[in-house]
Formats: structure tokens, C-alpha cells, sequence
């Protein structure tokens, strides 16, 4: 196999900590092959981020990899790519015409969540599931999220109700000042789902805000990419259940996917990154901790098994 | 009153605190009001009122600075970014010294030093505050991340760092008392005391007011400096509230402090405004925010609704004012 | 009552063209300009290539656009804030248009309807209503951001029409060489470089930002002007939301967010007075290039984001103080 | 150009109908009736004077002819037909060419670009002539006499040539009726003369001029008629023989008065309190001078003579390159207004509404700014002490507003002139420096500021007064200083002064 000798990474959003765990993927894997691999910020900016892949087009690398800040606002980049005939990879979406994309399944993530919230819920709740769903309309991503885990708890608990449906905003305060409007008129709320752990952070803290206590409750939150979603599962009783999605493992993989694009090898189009619902203390499998720094058990993560294809994916929406 | 000439009188109480556009921000708090809670009878209880309580906090106490500010002809939209560095600040310092005090001292030390840099750039270099503090915005959102790649985990366990936030004094959460003496002492400096005077004075015309022997200069970086330490006593509430430092708090804040100061009637071109109207906005603002997700209605309208009010509110008052002329 | 002396106010010849330039305030600017690209092309052996710098004048085209237009309206001593939510809202009646009707100008010609009509109510508020032009596009601006999300149900409308002059448009390049979008930001400022110096139009939107009292006293129909202006300004935004649009290839619901910040910054950066009546395109154009090679050439150095962040907040604040400290040396 | 493009227009002006007739005109401000029921009426080629005390409703009156309010009540007869005038727009189409009292120019703009703001030339496609404009408006400068610079930027140059400016964009294009509003309040003599000269030549063209001035002597050497508004109420129209000084002062205000230039007390002999030596800025060289506690020091110069840069320095508000200032002999820290506040040293300023006012604030906040050290307890400010302070120096100097909340933007430029005046004297100072304080002030308010200055010397006081205006100058001032081109030239006694002396060393 040849080794590209330079690989662009346009990120979506290089900043916030889910990004910086594929960088630190990515990284880790360029640096065991010997590849200069360069990151490029969009910071959320669909204009950025097309200037950004210009830069790295004219500078001639030899495979880009973009994270979309918006799936539908990389086609002509795509085009442009191919012109030059430069291979990508896409991260995280898939994208009209693209080659190959290295993903989670969003939706199965969200499912298995479900599952784990409608066992935890019948054991514990009487089988009363009542969900506040803190989410982002704003990408496809989160919404198959959200739509997963309310499927996957109504395998278990068909009752099972989303009583309010919130746009987050995915930022911590902005979640929590909307949690604590849908929680004052809904008082039967028992279970947060978070779409990602600021989210599911925002949405506790306005549970606390308004003076209930933990009992009776279950906070479900999906990322496990820093710091964050340890020190909840191990201070907060209601923290209880977390779908990690390994970013590290995500980048690695991006990375491997790049080369065997730049070979010329046959991939397929979807390559799935594994994920994992880690309920307790479980998380002590995949992570140790140590002062302020994490570290990954690479054995563990890789033993992870991933799903062929997903069972639903933003072409469903 | 009586011995002295008739046009001594001073105006009345009413008339004063409603002398300005307030009067149409409170009739629209009212109908809102009203509206909102024959459509969802839970956005009277308790719980809810004191979450927007809460909400309206944050944005009052930075709110009360941005005023003066606007007042002395100047601005800061670096107010976003330095209220999530502040936090973080707040909730590290807290993490390595086991103090609340002097955590919440770093926090609003931290506030202050942004708007001292942001005085000096002003008054100093003279750049135009507008584009100095975009310019800090830029350069607190980097310095956020070379600060901390990670949110700042709460590793000290202080029950009175959450209490600042999630506390009460008797019915009455902790940061809504907090917002109130930072309302009324701005309320008091800017109606009562030569410094509130010499802001307006200062925003009427630099020129007379340093030829009338202010140190507009000093004035100025003064207020850029207060304004900042509230930012940084905002930021560590959020933070407490949050119970991290989180670097990605914070976003579009300054647009929600800004709008809620011309809501309330005060002049970019500076000389004008009251903190009474801005109070009045602040509630205005939030309670569409809250009543829009108590409704159940679409979320997306938390941005058209007070893009209508705010256009709307300002046209009203400009009808009152033309027929008060008459 | 004894003979007037002449005292040294005789009429001075006309300035020389060479005085008149040194004594702009561009100069700053250019200055500035000059010792970016110098340093970054010391830095990065893959900056100064053609194909980087015309890169860079297509990326900066859309801020050049739409700068031109914030910039007539803060010269007419207003401000235009809703101009990123329209670049991105353009996007929908464009791409709609095109998958229904297969044809590029129609599409384009409803872009422009919605901004014409945007234009057309942010003016009737403005100069009409008289609200003050911040609050008045601050509340556009929320109410088309919303707008766009409640319309689209905050996802993006692809394009299906896969038209190859809707392609060409934002990614294509006039003899191998331009991009599109920079050649038409050209173009467009070179119009209204025109017309602000030779126009009549264009020394009365001057006039009524310095001092519309005066203006009005003049004759000038102050209203009208500043509708005019804020039109234009939408209609600019407009055309950069359809360069943004087929640079995307999709009507993306977030596209534009931000955008404002952007453009005013470049605006102030680029000379013109946030209280009307001073500044020159000239400038605009350069402070817009400046934060456009900033952001190329810093990427270029690989630098983290943060600290680009940081980076570029120093830079506008130093060229600021510059063209500041070069202003006030002047007038001793 | 003011002749050749004139003869044709010239020729279709009636001679026998008025040029302009107002009728029962009525205008109300909130809380002001500023005009009630007044007639005017003015003939081609004839000079028609308005005159009254500030606040009279004189600038009103021309400001509804100007289209810039509209009027309450009444009828307005051009050459005989009655026309609506709404706008500026309507008025200028109607000929009418207004000089405001308030400079009305763009700072931005070049001299020759303001000259021609209302009417473009331009070429055949539409765009602007730019080199016409520049050599029109030189042209038209050389014709009246005024030396300014065409390529000036407007906003650099001083207020007196900037009324130049103004006087000459009213003459620029052809017109029917020309309103002087106070033209000449920053002019000196020699230019009052060439304005004269042009008035003159208008007038034989049979254009109605319409002028308003508080200087008795220029009313009585230009005008044909004149007409006297007290309290917004039209009083008398005479023509100007039927008139001697003191009829016209007792129609303006309504009583007598007595001597202009009061003196209560003798030659100025008190203590040193402002001492300057070897001071230069950048537009002053090696100036020293002392004044004393009790005297007038007059300070007499052509314009551009940097007597307003002078009085700037003074304050600490421009920086000085070398050379000391000491009040009351503690020194001042240049480009520090407030120390130099705190010494005791006030400037009136020459140019009111950039430097004086606060224009959107109240009567109030403007008068009590500098001294709000007196009301205030611990920083905490006595509103009613305020309040009956600033009420006794409203009543004191007769500031006709109807409130102190009254913004003082609304308020006539006298009015506004007492109130700032009024700011420094509140304050209580060693060293006042006014500025042309006489500047737009009518009569009786001109003998109570005349009276005012001398009993603050009388009290004490070291006044410095910049003046343009002779009589002022001979009137008050114990010691006469005479600037040119940034240095003293002269300085000599009251009793050594005599015109020409002065105007010598201003030459020099
Ligand atoms: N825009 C306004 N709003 C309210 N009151 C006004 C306004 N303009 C003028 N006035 C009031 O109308 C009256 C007449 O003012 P005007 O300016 O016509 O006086 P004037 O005769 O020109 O005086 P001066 O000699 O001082 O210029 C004054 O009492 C003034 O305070
Ligand atoms: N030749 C000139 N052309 C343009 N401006 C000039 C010229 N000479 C002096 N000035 C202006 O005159 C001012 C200096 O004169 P200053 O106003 O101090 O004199 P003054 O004696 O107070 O005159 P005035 O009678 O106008 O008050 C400066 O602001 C300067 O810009
Ligand atoms: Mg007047
Ligand atoms: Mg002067």
C-alpha cells in the first residue's frame, strides 16, 4: 500500500470537543503512517468551508476530508475535487455523489440508548416513560438521534411518550434555559434525552435548577467525548446512561479510509464507525481517567462491533 | 413644593419613571402576559416564574452595564465570549483554591480585565468600540480554547459555588437577588450621582463635557471596566448554574443584551436611554422566549416573534411620542 | 473702516494628485495590505501563486459585495445588519425556482424579488417609519433567520436541476483564470466607486450621512436616499447570497450566520464612520481583503483556530489604531 | 456669474407686487406658542430687517418660509400667488435661498462642493463637473470679496469663514427672495462691508432680501424696512427713517436701556492669576501675557488671528509644545481640562453646538454640568438644590424656556448662550475665557451679559474676552491685547487704545 504523503482535513467545528477527539484520532493514526495530515476549521460556517477545501485543492493535497457543516453544501466541492482528481473522504454525513463516508449510525446509537432508557425505566419507573427530548433540528444528525431513541425505548415500553420536543441549540445554557420552560409545564417529565452531553447537561441542570431531587429520574446523554459526561455519570444519581460514540476510533478510521482511497481501493460507500450504550459505570471499559486527562483503551474501542449499515439514515428523513 | 416658583415643581414620579418608551414595553409585558397564560395556565406557576426569573437575571446584570455603555456612546460585543471565559475562569480557579471567593474574585477580575483591555483599546488607540470588541470577541474565543480545550468540571464540590445560582433567600432565587442590587445601584449611579450624570453628558457630546473639565477618557474606560466586572459576575452565575465552565456557553449573548437595550429605548448615538426600559425589554424578551416553548408552538419562532416586537415596540413609541407632540 | 488686509487665506492652488493620495486614508490600509502578503509570502511557499491569490479574490467577493452595500448605508448614516439572514434566504426562492423551471435567470430573478422586497420594507421602516436602522434590521434579521427555518424545517434544500451555469457561477473561472464571483465583485464596486464620486446620487447619500439636516435644507429628499441605499444594500446581499448559493451548490438554511459581523467589521476596518457621511469603497474593499488574506494566509501556516482567532483580533485592532494614529499625526 | 445669470431672471421680476407676503402665520412648539398671528411682507429690491429679542420667533418665521416646519396657521403669497411650502425642496423652487443661523454645511465636503449642493452641474450623461464646481466657486468667491478656499475641507475651517461659505451658496444659484438669518455673527467690518456690497448689487437686480440681525448699526446702514417681533407676536413695521436706536430697542424688548457698557469699578489691579510665558502650539508662537483678579483683558484679532486657539490652550483642552501656564500660580498640566477646571479657569466656547451643548439633554443637566460638585453629597446628587440653583439663574438671566426638562436643543441660540454662560458662572471660577460671547445675542441680553462680565470683574474675577467686535472691545476691556498670525502684537491700556491702533497691530 503507498502512503499519501498529505491529507487535508476541513472540520466542521474544530473547537468543539467532539472534533477535537477525531483530530486527536486522526492525528495519532497520520503520525503511526507517516502522513502530514492538515486541519482546516469551517467553525460553522458553510461558506468557510468551502474556502477553507479551495486552499487545501490549490496547495494540491493528496486526499481531503471534510466533516460538512451542511451535507448539501459540499456537492459542488465534490465536483470540484474530482476535477482536480482529488480523492475525499467525508465525515460524519454522507453527501449526493460522494465516494465514501466514514460515520456512526446516528439513529442505531439513538436506538440502543432507547433500549437500554426502556429497561432502565420499566425496572425502575414502572414502565412510566415520559421523555423530554433536548435536541437540534438544525442537523439531520441529531434528529435521527433523537427519532432512534424514542424507537428504541418503545420496543420496550410501547407507552412511552415524548411530552416535549426542545431545540437546545446543542449549547449548554441555551439547553438549559429552554429545559427549564418545557420542565415548568411539564411535571411528569422523567426522562431527559440529550442529543449530545451539553445538551443532556443543560437539561439536568434545569431539573436541579427548579429544586426536584434525582429521584425518579434518568438522563440520558450521547457522545462521551470529554470530560463532561464522566464527571455527571459519577457525581449526578440520574446520570445514568451514556451512547458513546468514540470520536478517536472515528478519526482513525477516516484516516485509513483516506488511504485506501488514495490507492485506488475498492471502499464501501458507508463505513461505519462503532458506538456503544454505556450504562453505570461501564465507561471504565473504554476510558481511564486520570487527573484532568483522559485516555482510551484502544482494545476495548476496537473490539467494539459495527454495524454493516445503519438501519436508518438522513435519506429517510 | 409651595414657596418655590411653580416651574420649580420637579416632574412627577409617574411621569418620570414612564417619561420614555416604557410605557409601550409595559402595556406589551401585559398583554403577553395575559395572552400566554390564558393559552398555558402553567406560565404562572411559581416554578416557571422563577425560571424566567433566573433567565432574565443573567442577561439583566450585563444588561445594566450595556446601558451605560450605549449611554456613553459606546459599545462592547465582547460581552458573549467573556461571560463563557469568565466561567471558566471562575470554576478553575474555585477547582485549584477550594474558595468560592476567590474563584468568583478571578471570574469577575477576569470580566473587568477584558473591559479594561477593551477601555484601553477605546480611549487609548481610539478604535472604534465596535470593531475593538469585535475584535476581542475574536480573540476571547481563541484564548477560551488555549485556555481550556474542555469544559471545567466542577471538582470542588462547594455547595455554596451552586447555591449562587440554584439557591434561594426565602421565595427568591439567589441570582434574581443578585440582579436586583446590580439593577438598582446602576439604577441609582445613573439617575442620582454626578458619574451617572457625566455618562449621559459624556454620550451627549465629548467635547463640551471635556471642556467643561470631565476626564471623558477616564469616564469611559471606567465604564468599560464596570460593565466588564458584571460580565465576569454573569459568567461565574452561568457557570454555577451549568455547574462546568463551559467554553461554548455564551454564544449570540451579546445580540440578546444588545437587543434588550435598544428594546428598552436607549440611543446608539449615546445621551439616551433608562435602565427602567431596559429592565422592562429584558422581561419582555424573555417571557416571548419562555411563553413560545409553554405554548408548545414552534421553536424556530423564538426569533420572529421578538424580530417583530422589537420593530413593532419601537414603532408604537414613536406614534405615542408624535402625538404627545401634538 | 481701513482696507481689509490679505491675510494668507488667498485660495491655495488646486493639491496635487500626489498629496491627495498620501493624504488618504487608505494609504493605512494598503500599507497594511502590502505587509500581509509580504509576510505570508515569505511564510508559505504556496501563497503567492496565482491560483492562491485568485482563490483568495473569490472568497472575498462575497463580503466585497455585500460590504459595498453595508458601506452605502452606513454612509448614509444607517446600518444594515440583516444582510447574512438574507444571503441565506436568498438561497430558497433560487434553488426552488431552478428545480422547478430548469432555468438559472428565473431562479435569479426570484432571489432578487425577495431581496428586493426585503430591501424595500427594511427602507420603508428606516427612512419612512422612522425607526431607528439598527433595531429595525436587527429584527429582520431574526425574523428571515427564523423565517428560513420555519420555511424549511432547518434543512437544506438541495439542488436537483444540476444546471452547469448555476455550477459555473461560484465555482467556475472567466478564462481559466478569475472566479466568476470575483469578477462580478469587481465589477460591482467598480460601479459604485463610480457612482459615489460622480453621481449626484452618490454625493447625496454623503451628504444626507453627514448631516441630514443640512441635506435637507439642501433639497434633498433624505428619506428617499436612504430607502434607495438600504435597497441597494439588500439587493447586494442578494446577489452574494446567490454566489453563496451556487458556491454551496443548495439553498443551506444556515448559511450566512455571521455573515453581518463580518461585513461590518471589514466596513469599519475599511474607513467609513459608524455615524455616516465619511468613508470611501476603496477602503471597504481593502479592509475587506485584508481579513480575507488574514484568514487564507494564517490557514496557510496551519495555525490552530484559536489562536487565527486570536491572530486576526489583534491584526484588526492594530490596523485600526494605525489608520488612527496616521489620521491624528496628520491633522497636527 | 451673480450678474450674468441674473439679468434674465431679473427681468421677470415684478417691481410692483410683493415678493412675499405672510399672512397670520401662527406656529406652536410643545409648550411654546413661538409665532402667533404675524404679518410680513417684503418688496422686490428692497432690504427688509427682522428684528426682536432672542427667542422673539425671528429663525421660526424663516424656517416656515424655508419648508423646514410647517406652519400652524396662515398664508404665504409669493409675487402675489399663494403657495403651499412643505419642504425645503418647495422652497427653493420657489427661489427662495435661505443663510441659516445655524451653519448649514457638510463638514465632509470641500468649500466648492458644499457652494454647489443643491444643484450639481453636470455634464451631459449625468455626471458631476467637478472641475466647473472648483473654478465656479473660486469665481464666485473673487466676485464678493470673501477670501476662503474652494478646496478646504468645510468641517477644518473656523465658523467666521464657514458663514462665508453659507452666504455664498445662497448667491450661487439665482433666487427671488434671499433670507439672511444672522449672517454676519462671525464676520469682521471689512467683510460685513463686502457682504453690504453684495446685498446692494442683489437688490438693484430687484431680489427681496430678507435679513435678521441684532446689530443695530448694520440695520440702520442696510435695511429699507423693518419689521420687530416681541414674544412671537409681530410688533411694529416701519420703514428704518421712522426708527432712532432707542425706539427700535424699545419695541424689541419692550423697555429702555440704559448704558450699554456699565462700569462699576475701576482699573483691574488685583493679584496675578493667570501667568503665561513662552507658550507655542501648533498654531501659536511665543505668547506671554498676565492677566489679573478683577480686570478685562480684551483680546482683539482678525479671524484666523488664533485667538480661539489661544483661549483652547488656556484650558488645557489642545496641547501645547513648550511654555507654562499657571492659574492663580499653580501651574497647569497641558491637555488636562480638568485640572485646569479645578484651578479655576472656564471657557465659553466660540462654536456652541459642537463644543458647548449637549443638544439632546435637558436645560438643566446643561447648565448645572460643571458644578454638579456642589450639589452633590458623597457623589450623590441634591436634585432640588439643583434645581432651584439652576432656576435662579434661569429667572436671573431671563433664559426663556418652558422648562428646565425643556431639551435645550430647542431653545433659540441666545437662549442657549445664557444657559452656557450660566454653566461656568454656577461653578464659581478665578478665570473665565469667553469666546465671541456676545455671538447671535440680542441687545437686552447683550447689556446683561455686558453687565454681568464687568460685575464679575468687579467680584473679582480675571476675565479674558476673545472679541470681534470693536465696541465690545473699547467698551469693557481695562487692557486691550491685539493678536495676528499667532503672536501678540500689541497690547496697551484703556486709555491708550484707539481703533486704529488696534487694527494696526492686527495687520501687522
Ligand atoms: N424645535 C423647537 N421645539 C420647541 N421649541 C422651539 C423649537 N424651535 C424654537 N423653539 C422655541 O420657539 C421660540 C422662538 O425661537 P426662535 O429660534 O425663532 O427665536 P429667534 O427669534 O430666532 O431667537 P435668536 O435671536 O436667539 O435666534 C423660542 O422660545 C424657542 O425656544
Ligand atoms: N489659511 C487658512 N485656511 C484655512 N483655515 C485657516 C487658515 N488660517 C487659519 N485657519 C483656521 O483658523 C483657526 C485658527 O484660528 P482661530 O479660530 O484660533 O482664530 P480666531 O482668532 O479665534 O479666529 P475667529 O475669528 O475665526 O475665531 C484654525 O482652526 C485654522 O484651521
Ligand atoms: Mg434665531
Ligand atoms: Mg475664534
Amino acid at each position: 500500500q503507498e502512503i499519501p504523503e498529505r491529507i487535508g482535513y476541513v472540520v466542521n467545528y474544530a473547537t468543539h470537543e467532539w472534533y477535537q477527539n477525531v483530530i486527536k484520532g486522526m492525528t495519532d493514526r497520520a503520525n503511526e503512517l507517516g502522513i502530514e495530515l492538515e486541519v482546516r476549521d469551517a467553525n460553522q460556517d458553510a461558506a468557510r468551508q468551502v474556502s477553507a477545501a479551495e486552499d487545501f485543492m490549490s496547495q494540491g493535497v493528496d486526499v481531503l476530508i471534510i466533516t460538512p457543516v451542511n451535507e448539501d453544501g459540499v456537492v459542488p466541492l465534490l465536483r470540484r475535487a474530482a476535477q482536480d482528481d482529488i480523492p475525499v473522504v467525508l465525515e460524519g454525513n454522507p453527501v449526493r455523489g460522494m465516494t465514501t463516508m466514514v460515520a456512526i449510525c446516528d439513529y442505531d446509537t439513538g436506538y440502543h440508548a432507547g433500549v437500554a432508557a426502556g429497561e432502565y425505566a420499566r425496572d425502575n419507573f414502572d414502565g412510566q416513560a415520559r421523555v423530554m427530548n433536548v435536541g437540534l433540528p438544525l442537523l439531520s444528525a441529531t434528529v435521527l438521534r433523537s427519532e432512534g431513541f424514542m424507537d428504541g425505548l418503545r420496543t420496550i415500553l410501547p407507552e412511552a411518550e415524548m411530552v416535549h420536543d426542545l431545540d437546545g441549540g446543542g449549547n449548554p445554557d441555551r439547553a438549559l434555559e429552554v429545559s427549564s420552560a418545557a420542565l415548568a409545564q411539564n411535571s411528569d417529565i422523567n426522562i431527559i434525552y440529550g442529543i449530545n452531553d451539553n445538551s443532556a447537561q443543560g437539561g439536568l441542570q434545569a431539573w436541579k435548577a427548579s429544586g426536584r431531587s434525582q429521584d425518579g429520574l434518568l438522563v440520558v446523554g450521547t457522545g462521551g467525548e470529554g470530560l463532561g459526561f464522566i464527571n455527571l455519570m459519577a457525581t449526578e444519581p440520574a446520570y445514568q446512561i451514556e451512547a458513546a460514540m468514540f470520536p478517536e476510533k472515528v478519526g482513525y478510521t477516516t484516516i485509513d479510509a483516506a488511504v485506501s482511497l488514495f490507492n485506488g481501493e475498492e471502499v464501501p460507500e458507508h463505513i461505519v464507525s462503532p458506538t456503544a450504550t454505556m450504562i453505570g459505570d461501564e465507561w471504565q471499559q473504554y476510558y481511564s481517567v486520570e487527573g484532568t486527562t483522559r485516555s482510551i483503551n484502544w482494545e476495548n474501542v476496537n473490539a467494539v462491533p459495527a454495524a454493516d449499515a445503519c438501519m436508518k439514515t438522513a435519506a429517510d428523513l | 413644593m409651595t414657596e418655590t416658583a411653580s416651574s420649580v415643581a420637579p416632574p412627577s414620579r409617574l411621569r418620570a419613571l414612564t417619561g420614555n418608551n416604557e410605557i409601550v414595553l409595559i402595556v406589551i409585558l401585559a398583554v403577553l402576559c395575559v395572552l400566554i397564560s390564558i393559552g398555558a395556565p402553567q406560565f404562572y406557576s411559581v416554578e416557571n416564574v422563577v425560571a424566567i426569573l433566573r433567565q432574565c437575571a443573567l442577561v439583566l446584570i450585563v444588561a445594566s452595564g450595556m446601558t451605560m455603555l450605549l449611554i456613553a456612546a459606546e459599545v462592547d460585543l465582547s460581552v458573549g465570549a467573556s461571560l463563557a471565559f469568565s466561567g471558566v475562569v471562575a470554576m478553575d480557579v474555585t477547582n485549584k483554591t477550594n474558595s468560592v471567593l476567590l474563584g468568583g474574585l478571578a471570574g469577575i477580575a477576569f470580566g473587568a480585565s477584558v473591559g479594561l483591555f477593551n477601555g484601553l483599546v477605546v480611549t487609548r488607540l481610539r478604535v472604534n468600540s465596535l470593531i475593538a470588541t469585535i475584535a476581542t470577541m475574536m480573540i476571547l474565543q481563541g484564548g477560551i480554547y488555549l485556555y481550556t480545550r474542555e469544559a471545567v468540571q466542577n471538582r470542588h464540590s462547594i455547595r455554596l459555588f451552586t447555591d449562587l445560582s440554584t439557591g434561594y433567600v426565602g421565595p427568591v432565587p439567589v441570582p434574581v437577588i443578585i440582579a436586583a442590587l446590580v439593577f438598582i445601584a446602576c439604577y441609582v449611579v445613573l439617575r442620582h450621582t454626578m458619574v451617572g450624570r457625566y455618562i449621559y453628558a459624556v454620550g451627549a457630546n465629548e467635547k463640551a463635557a471635556r471642556l467643561s473639565g470631565l476626564r471623558s477618557e477616564r469616564l469611559k474606560l471606567g465604564v468599560f471596566v464596570f460593565t466588564g466586572m458584571l460580565v465576569g459576575l454573569a459568567g461565574l452565575l452561568l457557570a454555577s448554574l451549568m455547574n462546568t465552565g463551559q467554553p461554548t456557553a455564551g454564544r449570540g449573548f451579546e445580540l440578546q443584551v444588545i437587543a434588550a437595550v435598544i428594546l428598552g429605548g436607549t440611543s446608539l448615538m449615546g445621551g439616551r436611554g433608562t435602565l427602567i426600559g431596559t429592565l422592562l425589554a429584558v422581561l419582555v424578551l424573555k417571557v416571548i422566549d419562555n411563553g413560545i416553548i409553554i405554548l408548545r408552538w414552534n421553536q424556530d419562532l423564538q426569533m420572529i416573534v421578538p424580530g417583530l416586537v422589537i420593530i413593532g415596540a419601537t414603532w408604537l413609541d414613536l406614534v405615542r411620542r408624535k402625538s404627545d407632540a401634538r | 473702516m481701513p482696507q481689509s488686509p490679505d491675510l494668507a487665506l488667498a485660495p491655495r492652488p488646486a493639491p496635487s494628485i500626489l498629496a491627495t493620495l498620501a493624504r488618504r486614508n487608505e494609504v493605512a490600509l494598503l500599507i497594511c495590505l502590502l505587509a500581509l502578503i509580504i509576510f505570508f509570502s515569505l511564510a508559505s511557499s504556496s501563497f503567492l501563486t496565482p491560483r492562491n491569490l485568485t482563490n483568495v479574490l473569490g472568497q472575498a467577493s462575497l463580503a466585497m459585495v455585500a460590504g459595498v452595500g453595508v458601506a452605502i448605508v452606513v454612509m448614509s448614516g444607517e446600518i444594515d445588519v440583516s444582510i447574512g439572514s438574507l444571503a441565506g434566504a436568498v438561497g430558497i426562492p433560487l434553488v426552488t425556482i431552478m428545480n422547478m423551471t430548469e432555468s438559472l435567470p428565473l431562479g435569479i430573478a426570484g432571489a432578487l424579488l425577495l431581496a428586493l422586497v426585503v430591501g424595500v420594507v427594511n427602507g420603508y421602516l428606516v427612512a419612512y417609519l422612522g425607526i431607528n436602522s439598527l433595531i429595525a434590521t436587527l429584527g429582520t434579521m431574526f425574523i428571515i433567520r427564523g423565517g428560513i427555518y420555519l420555511y424549511t424545517g432547518q434543512r437544506s434544500i438541495p439542488d436537483t436541476a444540476y444546471l452547469e451555469e448555476f455550477f459555473q457561477l461560484g465555482n467556475g473561472r472567466f478564462f481559466d483564470f478569475l472566479p466568476y464571483p470575483a469578477l462580478i465583485s469587481l465589477i460591482i464596486l467598480a460601479i459604485f466607486i463610480y457612482v459615489m464620486r460622480m453621481r449626484p446620487f452618490g454625493r447625496q447619500i454623503y451628504a444626507v450621512g453627514g448631516n441630514p439636516e443640512v441635506a435637507r435644507l439642501a433639497g434633498f429628499d433624505v428619506r428617499r436616499v436612504k430607502f434607495i441605499c438600504l435597497v441597494i444594500s439588500a439587493l447586494l446581499a442578494g446577489v452574494a447570497g446567490i454566489l453563496l448559493s451556487s458556491r454551496l451548490g443548495s439553498a443551506v438554511h444556515v448559511a450566512g450566520l455571521g455573515f453581518e459581523f463580518q461585513v461590518v467589521a471589514a466596513v469599519v476596518l475599511g474607513g467609513v464612520s459608524l455615524a455616516g457621511g465619511v468613508g470611501s469603497l476603496v477602503g471597504v474593499a481593502l479592509g475587506v481583503l485584508i481579513l480575507s488574506f488574514l484568514s487564507n494566509g494564517l490557514g496557510m501556516l496551519n495555525l490552530a483556530t484559536e489562536w487565527q482567532l486570536v491572530v486576526t483580533g489583534g491584526i484588526i485592532i492594530a490596523a485600526v489604531a494605525f489608520d488612527e494614529f496616521k489620521r491624528r499625526n496628520q491633522k497636527q | 456669474m451673480l450678474d450674468e445669470a441674473r439679468t434674465g431672471h431679473a427681468a421677470a421680476i415684478d417691481t410692483s407686487i410683493p415678493a412675499l407676503e405672510m399672512v397670520g402665520i401662527g406656529k406652536r412648539f410643545p409648550g411654546v406658542l413661538a409665532l402667533e398671528n404675524v404679518d410680513l411682507r417684503l418688496e422686490p429690491g428692497k432690504v427688509h430687517a427682522l428684528m426682536g429679542e432672542n427667542g422673539a420667533g425671528k429663525s421660526t418665521l424663516i424656517k416656515i418660509l424655508a419648508g423646514v416646519y410647517e406652519k400652524d396657521v396662515g398664508t404665504i403669497r409669493i409675487a402675489g400667488r399663494e403657495v403651499e411650502i412643505r419642504t425645503p425642496r418647495d422652497a427653493l423652487s420657489q427661489g427662495i435661498k435661505v443663510v441659516f443661523q445655524e451653519i448649514a454645511l457638510i463638514p465632509e465636503f470641500t468649500v466648492a462642493e458644499n457652494i454647489f449642493l443643491e444643484d450639481y452641474p453636470t455634464s451631459g450623461a449625468g455626471n458631476i463637473r467637478w472641475r466647473k464646481i472648483r473654478d465656479d466657486a473660486a469665481a464666485l468667491f473673487d466676485r464678493i470679496g470673501f477670501k476662503v478656499n474652494p478646496d478646504a475641507r468645510t468641517g477644518d475651517l473656523p465658523v467666521s469663514q464657514q458663514q462665508m461659505v453659507e452666504i455664498a451658496r445662497a448667491l450661487a444659484s439665482e433666487a427671488r427672495i434671499v433670507v439672511m438669518d444672522e449672517p454676519t455673527s462671525s464676520l469682521t467690518p471689512t467683510e460685513v462691508e463686502m457682504l453690504f456690497s453684495v446685498i446692494r448689487r442683489l437688490t438693484s437686480l430687484g431680489i427681496a432680501i430678507l435679513y435678521v440681525s441684532h446689530k443695530l448699526d448694520e440695520i440702520f446702514e442696510i435695511a429699507d424696512t423693518v419689521t420687530v417681533l416681541r414674544d412671537g407676536r409681530h410688533i411694529s413695521t416701519q420703514p428704518k427713517t421712522a426708527h432712532t436706536s432707542d425706539t427700535l430697542i424699545r419695541d424689541m424688548i419692550g423697555r429702555q436701556i440704559g448704558d450699554l457698557f456699565p462700569r462699576s469699578r475701576g482699573a483691574g489691579t488685583g493679584d496675578v492669576v493667570v501667568g503665561v510665558s513662552g507658550l507655542s502650539t501648533a498654531k501659536l508662537a511665543d505668547i506671554a501675557f498676565e492677566a489679573r483678579a478683577g480686570e478685562v483683558l480684551g483680546v482683539f484679532g482678525l479671524m484666523g488671528a488664533g485667538r480661539t486657539e489661544l483661549a483652547k490652550a488656556l484650558v488645557g483642552y489642545d496641547p501645547i509644545r513648550t511654555g507654562t501656564i499657571t492659574i492663580g500660580g499653580s501651574p497647569l498640566c497641558p491637555h488636562d481640562t480638568r485640572t485646569a477646571v479645578s484651578l479655576g479657569i472656564g471657557l465659553l466656547t466660540e462654536d456652541r453646538k459642537t463644543e458647548g451643548l449637549m443638544l439632546e439633554l435637558p436645560v438643566m443637566h446643561n447648565m448645572s454640568l460643571a458644578s454638579l460638585g456642589r450639589f452633590a453629597n458623597m457623589s450623590f446628587l441634591d436634585e432640588k438644590r439643583e434645581r432651584s440653583a439652576v432656576q435662579e439663574f434661569v429667572d436671573r438671566f431671563r433664559v426663556k424656556t418652558p422648562s428646565l426638562e425643556q431639551h435645550i436643543k430647542n431653545l433659540s441660540g441666545g437662549n442657549q448662550q445664557k444657559v452656557l454662560l450660566a454653566r461656568w458662572l454656577m461653578r464659581g471660577l478665578k478665570v473665565i475665557v469667553v469666546d465671541e460671547p456676545t455671538r447671535g445675542i440680542d441687545v437686552g441680553a447683550k447689556s446683561e451679559i455686558f453687565a454681568l462680565i464687568d460685575r464679575l470683574a468687579a467680584e473679582g474675577l480675571a476675565v479674558i474676552m476673545m472679541t470681534s467686535e470693536m465696541p465690545e472691545l473699547l467698551g469693557l476691556s481695562d487692557r486691550i491685547m491685539v493678536m495676528a498670525e499667532g503672536r501678540i502684537t500689541a497690547t496697551m491700556g484703556r486709555d491708550e487704545a484707539t481703533q486704529e491702533k488696534i487694527l494696526n497691530a492686527a495687520i501687522a
